[in-house]
């Protein structure tokens, strides 16, 4: 995306893209009817929450940090909207806005918690994971269905494309998201201190970079992500629920590095994010198109599917290391 | 020469870490338009000076003045905000960024609300061209050698630069091409005003650069001199503590060299170790080469010329893709460091910070590590022989540490630097490959760690030295292999181990070296 | 006097300990005969003997994740791994309702063990030999595990009415404690021994300090990387035998379900950092402990279920305050200079 | 589920879009493929389910498009995407929860695709159900109601008919689902006033794990006072089983426990005396499906709803039965 920067660094992303043109390529040659323009865009109303905690995601391992809590803020947010809106009256929208404020606020403290006072990202969050499904589970352990007509609206709301196909306001959501990640992470000042900071943080720090503050919005970025994927979430399943969204953070973290993020920190790509949240879906899809297989082995291949794509994306990465080793012995002074 | 009002005061800086007073009681003064070169051994001090004077450290007691006021910067954010920049010692930038944004992180040009790329790799290219760096600033930090980030490091800093510009060791992986351009941009920083503040251990440049000279020694206070009116030796006496006359104590020049360089090294039957066309695609051209035990032969040459990748071959960190490989006459295929290890190689890295040091590991442990790992892992060192192993190593290298027990990541750069050849010694080598081992040490110690190497090659130790400092190889090395452009281009020795001939080898005999 | 005060509130079993304490002390005045531990039918039975009991497999997976935690990487698969291995013995010995075998007991669980350290090793092999973040390359068997466990029982939960295969997760004949306990006591022994006698533990912490390093002083990276994964696997393997015999069958959908998390959380409170070097077994073992105990405390003073993670996240999160250094450094700095400027401190390692 | 709030109102609803929808597909002959989403594989009665389903579809020359969801309702969601835009001749769906489904419920109806739910129920936000044509299940309220109806019935089997109160200590499913409120709704319905009384009740999650060691809190807590065991699911009855007996108590002496679904494992336990008695929770779907299918291809009527045959089967039963039991 960042225009300059065409080089060997986007490898990984491009490779990332390639194989996921492949598998599409591969559906569509097994299964005609996934060669439909609607089985595209489904991947986009399906994953549409998936895509926005992706993002989130990305920003938090560029810092070379982790959040496992997403899932159960998304959780949360679910269970609270619906909470409100159904038991308590309130305005569907203010109820939004809230919801946005709380994933804000619960990044904030995971982000305070872990740079000012040294906690573990990893422990922090997994904290986080436990509070939030905890929580959820407290305002109701039965399910609570939306059926507030604002929601159901949205839910409804088809935006209509050409032909017969359509996106949903979630897919329409995700897309402004990703098109402000993408700017966030290569256009301001911010986004390039958090891959400062995943590169070398003492060095960012040295550099005179604002380390402690970026860290902490990046954490608010992930719960604000988080709600908005919650948000998208509610409208995808007009309900909340408190086992709603388990194990989505492992989702999002194997999206954020599928798509080419290190968890080490300091490489990362929002577009990648992306594809790695498409390529899961397009998984789940081939799947479910094939429709043969037992319960087991849909686990087996759904994870073999994944293992053979972070293979192939780590040996061509590798070989891409060597060349470029080999190629790119050029004398500077 | 200098004697513009002051611009920079610190008064009664003090700074303990624990189990160490890194600073106590130090007064600095920096004038405006001069350099100012602070002076010290391995550990006294001095990057701490400028840590705390930067805000990277808290202060214990003390205070700063920037042109008269009390100023206190609490992060290098503030300190910058006061126009003081900084390249602190070791490369500080992030190896995942452009070299661009390295320059210009924190202060991008930004028009409208987005960050103005092509205005960034403008400048970059520009600044960077000051320096004669030529390189595509678009390409990431980590695909460049440790010389040219250090080059990007000060290009930033003089960048940045406003009031004062503080250099921390910035020259020692710079060779002298760049060096004399460095210079001659501090001297006309200088012309504008511009305080610099500058570390080095190298004495030649201090004489060359500086207007007056701060020494520290132990965390105090020395003095401040004017340095036309500090001879050379006093300087030494100074940061020592006592008389030491480095030009007469030790040079070995070529008497050692009669031991029948002159041979043909492919067969010479009594190399420990011997390559015949090792190569490797994109590392290395294919080389021959051999050293005998008892022998000290250096590498030199300009930098990225493949000293380093040669020496990772021959230890098998890279593996080598032509060629063949005689360790004692006999073929092996050095596959791993272990590998080299088992066979009698020890190798001083030289990036110490990623390649060398285990931060979180005490001093104790980052000695006898790769011994531990030679025995295997089944035989484990005992504690008590742990121990002897590291006070012997503290005391024979005098690392400045609080305690075997220290955590490395705690000692001073040269200190660490120590650490690591303590680490190889102590598994002892038959072959002992050292890349850049007295970066960043003080004169005393260089010293000590040249005659060290003399000795062991005595001792009957093979010994490959890579320097940058043409005359340390000269005065250790027996032979000396001459690289350039990732290719042995030849190998000196005997009459024509000077310095003139081995720069002109290097140039090639065309142009100037 | 003061001094020694010092050491001990440094050693990094202390807080673990403290925290310990503490839930022990609650469970004295809340929960009803907590102390009480009867002899029945020649074993002990009472309140602390069973969380010891459900606590043994939760302190195996600990071992083995402190290790891999140690190398810096992380193993999201022992919960799987354990479901795999319970499913592989089950099936092997299989459900005659008589109480007879299929196959021998011993074979059985030697071939579940095995496939446990095959599943440990292949996670080693994609972390140390192809370098794939520890994350994701274990996240492939976390997702494949329940599917390998369900295809291996088809589908089904199986029963086992062998007798001695109960002794692992219960008690075994004249034992009067717990038989698990045992078993995890054994590999704990073995695994301090191994690191006291040898230097794995050293190089272990090498690994996890400065893995680039470890190369260059001629340790075996992936060597090391693979040893412990396979460790864990086979830590995990243990546990999938103990889980499975507390229940006497097979379940592949539940056995272990979320106790990675669990185990990474006892490794956490054992203060042993998620970023790799130094590590404790011994904090690790409180650790899990502590996490037992809270969910068993939960049960005894019969709070909701669905509430025990709202528990656990406040339980951690104090754990971790207190034995956050920087916590101390800011109470301290605030006492000592109160109304003094914010003091943030710039730790940076030049 | 088909519990209190949402009884079935009568099974023989004409449904009127039927005709037309059937008119499109039988034109070219070809095989009927069914979509069928199932919830995933949680449980041995799960399996036996889906199991029961594929049999019967294949025997019928059905071809099956089946889509496990690993319990999670956005895969069920993905699953009917797909089938609709794989054009399938009906979509089966076993909801893993209630709600939720009514996006893209309205996107099978309008793709015209038929909807059959299996297993559990789904409610719509409007409270409506014509988004689907019929559901085949189980019937969750009924089966907690039969066995709490033979425990009444058989007091004294069960050693209660001196007693004045009987402590019931119960173990629930998964909070919140549909089986769990509807069979702890039917026991507190059928033993109010009755000497039955409950006294704890807590979740073992429907797994042995779980209910095993509830049950050993409770040996703590409650000793002596635990007459009888109901639970929800049989594989928490058999978990509290081993903790009785590690107690060293008798289960199905000492401790009554009853307990629904009727797998394997709890009929070797009731031969073995263990258990008490169990009501049984059919998981054997497939040829009902299968026949609802039929019979809308042949344009006949199919009742709204339609429940699988269930019985409750006491432990001196066990024995002769557990031969024909097909999960
Ligand atoms: N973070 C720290 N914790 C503990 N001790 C420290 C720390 N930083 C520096 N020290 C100690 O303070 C002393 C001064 O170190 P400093 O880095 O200032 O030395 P230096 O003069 O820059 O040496 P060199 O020339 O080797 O770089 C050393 O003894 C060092 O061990
Ligand atoms: N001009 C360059 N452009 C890109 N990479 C370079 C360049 N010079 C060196 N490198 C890289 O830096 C590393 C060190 O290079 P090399 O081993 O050739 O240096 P050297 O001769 O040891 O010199 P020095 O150690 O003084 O930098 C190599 O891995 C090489 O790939
Ligand atoms: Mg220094
Ligand atoms: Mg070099």
């Amino acid at each position: 995306m960042k225009k300059p920067q065409l080089s060997s660094k986007h490898v990984p992303l491009a490779i990332t893209v390639l194989l996921f043109v492949v598998l599409f390529t591969a559906g569509a040659v097994k299964y005609p009817a996934f060669l439909s323009m609607q089985v595209f865009f489904n991947l986009f109303i399906d994953n549409a929450y998936l895509i926005i905690l992706a993002i989130g995601m990305t920003f938090v391992l560029v810092i070379g940090g982790i959040d496992l809590s997403v899932g159960s803020v998304l959780c949360l947010v679910c269970m609270a909207s619906a909470h409100l809106v159904e038991n308590k009256g309130m305005n569907p929208y203010a109820v939004m806005v809230l919801m946005v404020l709380i994933g804000a606020v619960y990044g904030l403290i995971q982000g305070s918690l872990i740079q000012f006072f040294k906690m573990q990202p990893f422990i922090v969050t997994l904290a986080g994971l436990f509070f939030g499904r905890g929580a959820a589970a407290w305002i109701s352990i039965e399910t609570i269905n939306i059926t507030n007509k604002t929601y159901n609206d949205i839910a409804h709301y088809r935006v209509h494309l050409w032909g017969d196909n359509f996106i949903s306001i979630g897919a329409v959501i995700a897309l402004v998201v990703l098109v402000l990640a993408i700017y966030i992470a290569h256009y301001t000042k911010f986004g390039r201190s958090a891959y400062a900071i995943g590169g070398n943080e003492s060095s960012a720090m040295l550099m005179g970079l604002p380390v402690a503050r970026t860290k902490v919005l990046v954490y608010t970025l992930s719960g604000v992500c988080s709600a908005l994927a919650g948000i998208v979430f509610s409208f995808y399943m007009l309900s909340g629920y408190s086992l709603h969204g388990q194990g989505m953070e492992l989702d999002a973290i194997a999206s954020a590095v599928i798509g080419g993020t290190l968890l080490t920190g300091g490489v990362g790509y929002v577009i990648g994010s992306l594809f790695g949240a498409l390529t899961q879906g397009i998984i789940q899809n081939l799947i479910m198109f094939d429709g043969t297989l037992n319960s087991w082995w849909t686990k087996i291949v759904i994870a073999a599917l994944l293992c053979v794509f972070i293979i192939i994306q780590r040996l061509l990465v590798a070989r891409r290391d060597s060349q470029k080793a080999k190629g790119n012995v050029k004398t500077a002074l | 020469m200098a004697g513009n009002e002051p611009i920079l005061r610190a008064v009664g800086i003090s700074k303990s870490f624990p189990g160490v007073k890194a600073l106590h009681d130090v007064n600095f003064t920096l004038c405006a338009g001069e350099v100012h070169c602070l002076m010290g051994e391995n550990g006294a001090g001095k990057s701490t000076l400028i840590k705390v004077l930067t805000g990277v450290e808290k202060i214990d007691h003390g205070e700063i003045y920037l042109e008269g006021k009390s100023i206190l910067p609490k992060t290098p954010l503030e300190a910058q905000a006061f126009g003081i920049s900084t390249v602190y010692q070791e490369i500080n930038l992030c190896p995942n960024l452009s070299v661009a944004e390295n320059m210009f992180i924190g202060r991008e040009p930004v028009s409208g609300c987005v960050i103005n790329w092509k205005e960034i790799n403008k400048r970059a290219q520009a600044a960077l061209s000051k320096l004669n760096v030529k390189i595509d600033v678009t390409q990431s930090l980590d695909t460049y050698s440790v010389a040219i980030q250090q080059m990007v490091a000060i290009a930033r800093a003089l960048d940045v630069s406003s009031k004062i510009l503080i250099l921390d060791e910035p020259t020692s992986s710079l060779d002298r091409d760049e060096i004399d351009k460095l210079f001659e941009v501090l001297r006309r920083l200088k012309e504008d005003g511009i305080g610099i503040i500058f570390i080095t251990h190298f004495l030649d440049q201090v004489y060359e650069i500086s207007d007056r000279i701060t020494v520290l020694r132990n965390g105090e206070l020395v003095g401040e001199y004017e340095t036309s009116e500090l001879p050379k030796v006093q300087l030494i006496a100074k940061m020592i503590g006592k008389e030491f006359d480095v030009l007469t104590s030790f040079n070995k020049g070529n008497a050692a060299s009669a031991k029948g360089c002159e041979e043909d090294s492919l067969c010479n039957d009594a190399a420990f170790i011997k390559a015949a066309g090792l190569g490797r695609q994109g590392g290395i051209s294919p080389f021959d080469l051999s050293v005998r035990k008892g022998e000290v032969l250096g590498f030199a040459g300009l930098l990225g010329s493949g000293r380093t990748e040669t020496a990772r071959v021959l230890f098998g960190v890279d593996k080598a893709d032509k060629g063949e490989l005689y360790i004692k006459n006999k073929r092996s295929a050095v596959a791993s460091p272990m590998n080299a290890i088992k066979n009698g190689m020890a190798f001083c890295p030289e990036d110490r910070k990623r390649e060398g040091i285990m931060g979180d590991l005490t001093v104790k442990e980052n000695i006898i590590i790769a011994l531990q790992a030679k025995r295997g892992m089944g035989r484990c060192i005992s504690a008590k022989e742990r121990e002897k192993l590291a006070d012997k190593f503290i005391e024979l290298l005098s690392i400045k540490t609080s305690g075997p027990d220290q955590l490395v990541k705690n000692l001073s750069g040269g200190n660490q630097q120590k650490v690591i050849l303590a680490r190889w010694l102590a598994t002892d080598p038959e072959l002992l490959i050292l890349d850049e081992p007295t970066r960043g040490i003080d004169v005393g110690t260089k010293t000590e760690i040249q005659k060290l190497v003399v000795r062991l090659a005595e001792e009957e130790m093979a010994v490959i030295f890579i320097s940058s400092e043409l005359d340390e190889e000269l005065r250790t090395c027996d032979r000396i292999a001459v690289f350039r452009d990732r290719q042995k281009i030849a190998e000196i020795s005997g009459e024509d181990l000077n310095q003139n001939c081995i720069m002109q080898t290097i140039a090639g005999g065309q142009k100037h070296a | 006097m003061h001094d020694r005060l010092k050491l001990i509130t440094k050693s990094k079993l202390f807080w673990p300990l403290m925290i310990l304490v503490l839930m022990i002390i609650f469970n004295i005045i809340f929960v009803d005969d907590f102390l009480s531990i009867e002899f029945k039918d020649g074993h002990l039975f009472g309140r602390i003997i069973d969380i010891i009991n459900r606590a043994a497999p939760l302190m195996l997976l600990a071992m083995g994740m402190t290790l891999v935690i140690a190398t810096g990487g992380v193993d999201l698969s022992v919960g799987s791994t354990a479901a795999i291995s319970g499913a592989l013995v089950c099936s092997l010995i299989g459900g005659n309702f008589d109480g007879t075998v299929q196959n021998p007991f011993i074979i059985a669980i030697i071939a579940a063990l095995f496939v446990s350290i095959l599943a440990g090793a292949w996670n080693g092999f994609l972390v140390g030999k192809l370098g794939i973040q520890p994350v994701v390359a274990t996240l492939i068997l976390y997702v494949a595990g329940r599917g390998i466990a369900q295809l291996i029982t088809g589908g089904q939960i199986i029963t086992v009415y062998y007798k001695p295969y109960a002794y692992l997760g219960g008690f075994a004949p004249g034992i009067p404690i717990p038989f698990s306990i045992i078993i995890a006591a054994v590999v704990l022994v073995i695994v301090l021994l191994a690191l006291k006698k040898t230097a794995l533990g050293l190089f272990i912490e090498s690994v996890g300090v400065n893995s680039v390093a470890s190369r260059f002083t001629g340790i075996s990276v992936v060597k090391i990387k693979f040893l412990v994964y396979a460790f864990s696997g086979l830590c995990a393997g243990i546990a999938g035998l103990i889980i499975s015999s507390m229940i006497r069958a097979a379940d592949a959908n539940n056995a272990g379900l979320m106790s990675e998390m669990d185990a990474i959380l006892a490794v956490a409170i054992g203060g042993t950092s998620m970023a790799g070097g130094r590590f404790s077994l011994g904090a690790s073992m409180i650790g899990a402990l502590i996490v037992q105990s809270i969910t068993t405390t939960l049960y005894a003073v019969g709070v909701s279920a669905q509430v025990l993670p709202l528990i656990k996240a406040i339980v951690v999160i104090a754990i971790c305050f207190v034995q956050s250094e920087e916590l101390r450094h800011k109470l301290s700095g605030i006492f000592s200079k109160i109304g003094g400027a914010r003091n943030e401190k710039a730790t940076v390692k030049l | 589920a088909c519990g209190g709030n949402a009884k079935p109102s009568g099974g023989n609803e004409a449904e009127a879009t039927k005709a037309e929808v059937k008119d499109q597909k039988n034109g070219s002959g070809k095989k009927v493929v069914v979509g069928f989403s199932q919830i995933g594989a949680e449980s041995e009665w799960r399996t036996a389910n889906t199991k029961s389903i594929k049999d019967a579809c294949e025997e019928a020359g059905f071809e099956l498009k089946f889509s496990d969801a690993l319990q999670k309702q956005e895969n069920q969601i993905k699953a009917i995407r797909s089938f609709i835009a794989q054009k399938v001749d009906y979509i089966a769906l076993a909801p893993v929860v209630e709600t939720g489904w009514d996006t893209v419920l309205k996107e099978v109806a309008d793709a015209k695709i038929p909807l059959i739910l299996v297993d559990r129920s789904v409610k719509t936000a409007d409270g409506k159900d014509d988004l689907w044509i019929t559901r085949v299940g189980e019937n969750f309220y009924e089966e907690g109601k039969n066995l709490a109806e033979w425990v009444k019935n058989n007091e004294e089997k069960l050693g209660f008919k001196g007693k004045d109160t009987v402590n019931v200590y119960q173990l629930e499913g998964t909070v919140g689902s549909g089986a769990a409120i509807d069979r702890g709704q039917a026991w507190v319905d059928t033993m109010e006033g009755t000497k039955f009384k409950t006294i704890k009740s807590q979740t073992g999650d429907f797994t042995r794990a779980k209910g095993q060691e509830v049950m050993e809190s409770w040996l703590k807590s409650d000793k002596g006072k635990i007459d009888l065991i109901y639970a929800h699911n049989d594989d928490m009855a058999l978990g509290a089983i081993s903790a009785i007996e590690a107690a060293g108590l008798n289960p199905g002496v000492d401790i009554k426990i009853v307990s629904i679904d009727g797998v394997k494992g709890a009929f070797e336990a009731m031969i073995a005396g263990k258990l008490n008695c169990v009501a049984e929770c059919s998981p054997l779907t497939g040829p009902v499906l299968v026949q609802t299918i039929s019979d809308l291809e042949a344009g006949k009527e199919v009742p709204k709803l339609t429940y699988a045959k269930e019985e409750v089967f006491p432990a001196e039963k066990a024995a002769e039965i557990l031969p024909s039991r097909q999960y």
